[in-house]
């Protein structure tokens, strides 16, 4: 087949929601072509850029999302392209998560962009695109071929996008760390492909789970080192210690809807090809990496909601936060690796992740809302008192804080439930115990930071000077410069501070009050993205746990499909 | 020569960029054991081509080294840009986060 | 000793010492140069490997434009960047990095040896690389069907991938103005 | 039979809601009108129910409601049900009652707070909570509810979060709760090990093997504890009195740490497959009542003798549990629910009255000022001295006479044992009950006069000075004290009318009335009682035995402070040891939190410098040194965290390498 395999339109129609999109990021290109660039009025004024591409780009999401809801309806073949690109219910399933983690992240996206005032969005967008068309590959490989173009595709873009801001040294620095070690920690998943290669002969997932088969749960050592470097890869993606240390940096640095999407979207692709590696293509040498995966999982339960106790920047903690629920997800990829338990595990790690993504995007997404344009305003000084200046979004970011400490009836309580049974189910109590003692644990830093917001912040010297009253105005341009002056950054510890002086002295030298009025003015217009966003989020948060239920034996259908 | 010659030129070569990644503060040299690595890789998927007579092997060379090219153009491109900004690429100095 | 086995030793040391050049030059330049014959060299195991087509490509495209964005780059920014002046933060990295590079490599060859001892499973008929070489008349042939056939979609694949390149450059050099 | 309880659930969420949501931009009479609403209507509910369920015949009481029928695949089945029957008819009474009438109180109590309507929003929502807890069907909603009370009570003990003491205290009962927690968390996996299932109908009727239901039952009574503030989980409970007053009456007293009770009571066929766990059930609950009393007995802040106090009484519901006599426990948490809410509510008043004063030293002589108060603080203290015929004679004498039953019917001596401690529990409860009393109402004034050396009570005096919400400018003089105003006193008023009456719904077998014992037998339709029946004779040994010890704890401490209390320094080495609380927190501090804390500061000042802040305290400290160490891993160098990969390559290489 490798010679004269010939595509049809059957192969074409599999991926139909990868086709769209990409089709789409073009035509975000050309529109941006199109918009007025230069003009008499000053580029910042002009609305047309900061509305109508993202509004391109979330129809294209929409088109790519009714694409995949129809391929669950129209019969298709379920791997195409020589077996090498997997089109069964559970991968249009993750595509579904995928666009869904996009959307919301490009919801979030326009009144973020405005109050940095970047103007050339086209990029942006496109590569918000195309990164989500990598997670769509990288979920749906059946071939480890697939696997790396399509993790090096969507690692490609989220680089550019983390380092997008060029104001921030953050936001450089975030995507110049994610850079390198990304691409360090792929050379290994290469290594590790090309090891597999070298003892199975083959590179399609079927081809090499006939071979695995055929090895009487023996695997040779070639294939063992293979899928140890294998894991490295993988664990880089999901973050599992000790392969997390990039997490909270990159996060930190990212612009936020960025961070909000990729902590999703990266997960589901990474996670997707786990499972379908480990849990269908390698389970008869269970026995084998079971050992690996399972101190990885443990370790990464642990260490991820240990150190999030101490962080006092509720991005940062979120990045623990993400480690952590990696963690969990982990054990899902244990219990996949059982037999007769893949379906049970691949099921909850597809529920999980559909719980998450709400949550943690509608965290970021109200953090998305406070950011200053220098990259502060999240830490927990500034949020004592959240609730008494911007109550409603105090009062979503404690709801999604409590749905991500898994308190019920939100989503995260039941994606956890389910998870932990997964584990009784598949023979592993003592992850479930783990589990649990993790997030008891979990829970007290999320509490943490709810209580700081609801607490009244009369000893912080801002706070009385914004009228408990008029709640709704968060960054008047006053509050915003002396700020971002007159507090120390939050990380200006050490010899740092000297760097930090270009973009604290960009903010400074702005015409202060004009144009830091305009730019508010013109933010609160499109703010409305933004809570489209997190409402979206919200029910989500509230409804999956308690709608998605329903469906769990389909889910778990799917999820068996996954590698037929 | 066998193929475990091949494969164990592979592994050293491997090492070397792993080691050059961690003991080089120029991000160019870094991106450039990173590349080593890469290739590293390559000469074990040519030489398994070779041996197991399949093409598996040199598609993912070529593919690696698509990839590759475009790795090095963002790359280049976010060093060249980080320089214009602080006149100084030493990835040492890039600690701002941390804890 | 026939001709195959000095030639790949001569190579493996070849290769090995501008490999170490490249980690170990304190001038970027010349790290640079070092892996353009790093590669050079890999390029003729390549041509051992009879990879013909896989040859050209290494030289043509790596050594010959991936290297020279790097040189181009190096040359750009190197002059001001001398890593010895200034002091190493974290000084204890070096020695912990050498020696775990050095169990790495050992415990990998080890593996690699009693591993690459058994002989992994030919492809079969139909997959076979050596039969479609003398079918289609020659390696770049052969090469080109897979490529337009079962290996269509990752070659699509990779346009995107460009794309991507293309755009990130284009973020990054605006910023430049 | 009507069965209003989903309202019962709902009502109060809705308050919450309302005033969560609202609640800053309403004018204090709203923000009453639908803080006692949604209680008030609840209570009503709940009233209709029981009226409802009295006209049914007893074998027709039980009512399991499915509401939402949530999740199902497979074994996997998860719904959302209420289960009504007396006894959770009677724990909705006992909370939405005395919930009502202290929402009623803190109306004048808060009056001058700042945070009105938060405080009424988390009122509402611990409402919600408990009635949660007590009405779910199945252990899960159970869990939710523990959760969610335990969330409530850390909201408002941590309420004036301007103290520090009061934040620290917080985070210990969180702390503590969350060892409970998962106890119960444990413990349902277990059960759904078990039984496959998680619903109280499936649940109680399946049969563990015998190793299983010790470790539930085990597991469920750690839950228990940490709630009930048992040993060795009890301390939290005295510095949860940081707490606003009527908090400490509704949540830490009458109604959330009952919560351990109603779970032995509810989930008691399990523990009845464990005779092991049931006698450690009622050992704990022994151990605990002795140990608090005493402690009680010379605490010098009202508070405190009241916490401790609650901590005794509940050990004697544990009691009554571990004899199987589980009807008496929940009988022994109504009555305490009346004459404990009171006592607080009494104390608040006092310490309302005094501008913030806690300290019994500077009280004195109050009984001409406060005749309401005090009058019914007399009342609630005869109650809980166990005189008769106040509420908790009956309740008391009730636990006590099957304590002896039990020991005289298994002819085991320990029982004995624990039945004398009983009396001398008893005993030492009137003693330092009336000692609290007499110190607050008997002899002359203090507070304008004594200066106090501030070497005796540390805690008294670190919250003077942190005291907010009450403007605390100096001493009070006598004259200005005057007694509380109606929306207080009424609550007040009614409950010692309970605290006098509320025995009778009780046992009154002792006077030859089987039949008139109403509780009793509303409770077995619920549970089938296992509890000894003793002799008439016995009964009236043990009787007339707490009435005694009642009766010379009250004459001993009239003897002793009747003319007025007058604090001595004590260097007996044991009044040293009981004042000081046994050094409990002293030695927690040394073995636990300062070698903690030196640890991690001597490793944060090797590693970095200035790192942990000294405010933090408490166990968390340990979670937060391990955390502060463990973050100094990411020290922010690529360079580093590309070792760090590697580490993990070359591990994973090796293993496979060493494993072949």
């Amino acid at each position: 087949m490798t010679f004269n395999y010939s595509v049809s339109p059957d192969d074409w129609l599999g991926i139909a929601p990868i086709v769209v999109l990409v089709v789409m990021a073009l035509v975000v290109m050309l529109v941006d072509l199109v918009l007025p660039h230069e003009g008499q009025r000053s580029k910042h004024s002009g609305p047309a850029n900061f509305t109508v591409l993202p509004a391109v780009t979330f129809l294209g999401i929409l088109a790519a999302m009714a694409a995949a809801i129809v391929l669950f309806f129209v019969q298709h073949r379920a791997a195409v392209f020589n077996q090498m690109v997997g089109a069964d219910n559970g991968t249009l399933y993750a595509d579904l998560l995928v666009l869904s983690a996009g959307g919301l992240g490009i919801l979030l996206s326009p009144a973020y962009l405005k109050r940095l005032r970047l103007v050339h969005q086209g990029e942006y967008y496109a590569l918000m695109l195309l990164a989500m068309t990598g997670m769509m590959l990288m979920a749906s490989a059946l071939s480890f071929l697939i696997v790396f173009v399509g993790l090096e595709m969507f690692s490609l873009a989220l680089y550019i996008l983390c380092s997008f801001i060029e104001q921030r040294q953050m936001s450089q620095e975030s995507g110049m760390k994610y850079f390198l070690l990304s691409s360090f920690a792929s050379a290994f998943l290469l290594y590790g492909i090309a090891l597999i290669y070298a003892a199975s002969g083959r590179t399609s997932f079927v081809d090499v789970q006939q071979f695995v088969l055929k090895q009487g749960g023996h695997a040779p050592i070639l294939l063992l080192v293979g899928l140890g470097l294998l894991t490295v890869g993988f664990a880089f993606k999901v973050s599992a210690v000790p392969f997390q240390t990039w997490t909270p940096d990159v996060y930190q640095g990212a612009p936020a809807p960025v961070t909000a999407f990729m902590s999703i979207g990266t997960k589901v692709a990474a996670l997707l090809a786990f499972v379908r590696v480990f849990g269908f293509v390698l389970s008869s040498v269970q026995n084998d990496w079971l050992p690996i995966i399972w101190t990885l999982a443990v370790l990464t339960v642990l260490a991820g909601n240990l150190m999030a106790i101490s962080q006092s920047n509720i991005k940062r903690m979120l990045a623990y936060s993400s480690v952590a629920h990696g963690g969990y997800l982990l054990i899902g990829i244990v219990i996949s690796g059982q037999a007769q338990q893949n379906h049970i595990g691949a099921s909850a790690i597809l529920f999980y992740l559909t719980c998450y993504l709400f949550m943690n995007i509608g965290a970021f997404g109200v953090i998305s809302m406070l950011e200053r344009s220098d990259n502060s305003g999240y830490d927990l000084a500034d949020l004592r008192g959240l609730w008494y200046r911007r109550p409603v979004l105090a009062g979503m970011l404690a709801f999604f804080l409590l749905a991500l400490a898994g308190f019920p009836p939100m989503a995260g309580f039941a994606g956890k439930y389910y998870l932990f049974y997964s584990a009784l189910v598949g023979g592993h109590p003592e992850l479930l115990v783990i589990g649990v003692i993790a997030s008891v644990l979990g829970i007290y830093y999320y509490l943490r930071f709810i209580a700081v917001m609801f607490m009244e912040g009369r000893d912080t010297p801002r706070v009385g000077t914004i009228p408990t009253t008029s709640g709704k105005i968060p960054t008047t341009p006053r509050t915003r410069v002396s700020g971002s002056l007159s507090r120390p950054l939050p990380s200006s510890r050490g010899g740092t501070a000297v760097a930090e002086k270009p973009a604290t002295a960009r903010v400074a030298d702005l015409p202060v009050p004009a144009a830091a009025v305009i730019e508010n003015e013109n933010t609160h217009e499109l703010e409305g993205w933004s809570w489209l966003a997190l409402i979206i989020a919200g029910l989500g948060t509230l409804l999956v746990g308690v709608i998605l239920p329903f469906w769990l034996p389909q889910l778990q259908q799917a999820a068996q499909s996954l590698l037929k | 020569m066998p193929l475990s010659a091949y494969l164990i030129m592979s592994a050293l070569l491997f090492t070397i960029g792993v080691i050059g990644v961690l003991i080089r503060r120029n991000p160019l040299i870094i991106f450039m054991s990173i590349e080593l690595m890469l290739n590293a890789v390559n000469l074990s998927f040519v030489a398994l081509s070779h041996f197991l007579d399949s093409a598996d092997g040199q598609m993912f060379v070529f593919l690696v080294l698509t990839v590759a090219a475009a790795e090095v153009v963002v790359g280049l491109a976010l060093i060249v840009s980080i320089y214009r900004r602080r006149h100084n690429i030493d990835v040492d100095e890039m600690n701002i986060m941390r804890g | 000793m026939t001709f195959d086995i000095v030639s790949f030793i001569v190579l493996a040391v070849a290769t090995t010492a501008t490999a170490l050049g490249v980690i170990a030059f304190k001038n970027a330049v010349h790290s640079a140069l070092s892996l353009i014959l790093t590669l050079l060299f890999l390029a003729l195991f390549y041509l051992q490997l009879q990879a013909m087509f896989i040859a050209v490509v290494q030289i043509l495209i790596y050594a010959g434009a991936i290297m020279v964005l790097f040189l181009f780059v190096v040359t750009m920014l190197a002059p001001d960047q001398n890593e010895s002046d200034l002091k190493d933060a974290i000084p204890w990295q070096r020695i912990v990095g050498g020696l775990l590079g050095l169990v790495l490599v050992a415990a990998l060859s080890y593996e690699l040896f009693t591993g690459a001892q058994i002989t992994g499973p030919k492809a079969a008929a139909g997959n076979s690389l050596t039969q479609a070489v003398t079918a289609y008349h020659g390696d770049t042939q052969a090469f080109g069907m897979a490529l337009f056939h079962g290996f269509l979609f990752p070659f699509e694949v990779t346009s995107l991938l460009i794309i991507v390149a293309i755009l990130g450059a284009l973020v990054f050099g605006r910023r430049a103005n | 039979m009507t069965n209003l309880s989903l309202w019962v659930l709902l009502l109060p969420l809705l308050g919450f809601i309302i005033l969560g949501l609202a609640g800053r931009f309403m004018p204090r009479t709203a923000i009453l009108a639908v803080g006692w609403g949604a209680c008030g209507l609840a209570f009503l509910c709940a009233a209709i129910s029981f009226f409802s369920m009295l006209a049914t015949p007893a074998a027709q009481r039980t009512s399991d409601q499915v509401v939402y029928h949530w999740i199902s695949a497979g074994t996997f089945s998860l719904d959302f049900g209420l289960l009504l029957d007396p006894l959770s008819m009677t724990m909705l009474l006992v909370v939405t009652g005395v919930g009502l009438l202290i929402h009623i109180y803190s109306a004048g109590y808060m009056a001058d707070d700042p945070s009105f309507w938060r405080f009424f929003a988390y009122l509402n929502f611990f409402i919600f909570a408990m009635v949660m807890l007590v009405i779910a069907n199945n252990f899960l909603f159970l869990l939710v509810g523990w959760g969610l009370v335990g969330l409530a009570s850390y909201l408002l003990i941590g309420f004036w979060y301007q103290r520090r003491s009061a934040v620290a205290a917080a985070q210990k009962a969180f702390v503590i709760n969350v060892i409970g927690d998962f106890g119960l968390m444990l413990a349902i996996f277990l059960i759904f090990q078990g039984a496959g299932r998680l619903d109280y109908a499936g649940v109680l009727t399946h049969t563990f093997p015998a190793a299983t239901a010790t470790a539930i039952a085990l597991l469920l009574f750690v839950a228990c504890a940490a709630k009930s503030a048992q040993l060795p989980l009890y301390m939290w409970l005295p510095d949860a009195m940081e707490g606003p007053t009527p908090v400490s009456a509704l949540i830490h007293a009458a109604t959330m740490v009952t919560a351990g009770v109603y779970l032995v009571a509810r989930a008691y066929p399990l523990f009845e497959q464990s005779p092991a766990a049931l006698a450690v059930v009622a050992g704990i609950g022994g151990a605990t009542a002795l140990f608090a009393a005493t402690i009680a007995l010379f605490q010098l802040d009202i508070k405190r003798v009241l916490a401790y106090s609650t901590i005794s009484q509940l050990g004697y519901m544990f009691m009554a549990e571990g004899v199987h006599n589980y009807s008496a426990g929940i009988f022994h948490l109504v009555t305490h629910a009346f004459f404990k809410a009171l006592l607080f509510l009494g104390a608040g008043a006092v310490i309302h009255a005094l501008a913030g004063e806690q300290d019994m030293r500077k009280m004195g002589g109050l009984w001409g000022r406060l005749r309401v108060t005090g009058l019914t603080f007399l009342i609630a203290s005869l109650a809980i001295s166990g005189i008769i015929p106040f509420a908790g004679f009956w309740s008391k004498d009730e636990i006590l006479g099957s304590v002896l039953a039990y020991g005289n019917q298994t002819g085991n001596v320990w029982y004995y044992i624990l039945w004398a401690i009983g009396i001398l529990t008893a005993g030492m409860t009137a003693f330092y009950m009336f000692r609290l009393f007499f110190g607050i109402f008997a002899g002359d004034y203090r507070g304008a006069s004594v200066a106090v050396n501030d070497n005796t009570n540390g805690d008294v005096e670190e919250q003077e000075a942190a005291a907010a919400g009450h403007h605390h400018a100096g001493p009070v003089r006598y004259n200005s004290i005057h007694d509380v105003a109606p929306v207080m006193s009424i609550p007040l008023i009614i409950l010692a009318i309970l605290s006098v009456i509320g025995g009778f719904i009780g046992s009154m077998a002792l006077f030859g009335l089987p039949n008139w014992s109403p509780l009793a037998n509303f409770l077995p339709a619920a549970m089938h009682n296992h509890a000894a029946e003793g002799s008439l004779t016995l009964e009236w040994i043990s009787t007339g035995l707490s009435l005694l010890a009642g009766v010379l704890g009250i004459g001993m401490a009239w003897r002793l402070y009747g003319k007025g209390f007058a604090f001595k320094q004590n260097s007996n080495p044991l009044y040293q040891l009981v004042f000081h609380k046994y050094y409990v927190d002293e030695i927690l501090n040394a073995v636990l939190i300062i070698p903690v804390l030196a640890l991690s500061r001597t490793l944060s000042r090797y590693l970095e410098g200035d790192v942990l802040d000294g405010g933090s305290r408490g166990i968390s400290t340990l979670f937060r040194g391990t955390s502060t160490f463990m973050r100094r891993v990411q020290t922010g160098y690529m360079r580093n965290y590309a070792l760090g990969i590697l580490l993990g390559v070359v591990v994973i290489i090796v293993y496979y390498a060493v494993r072949g």
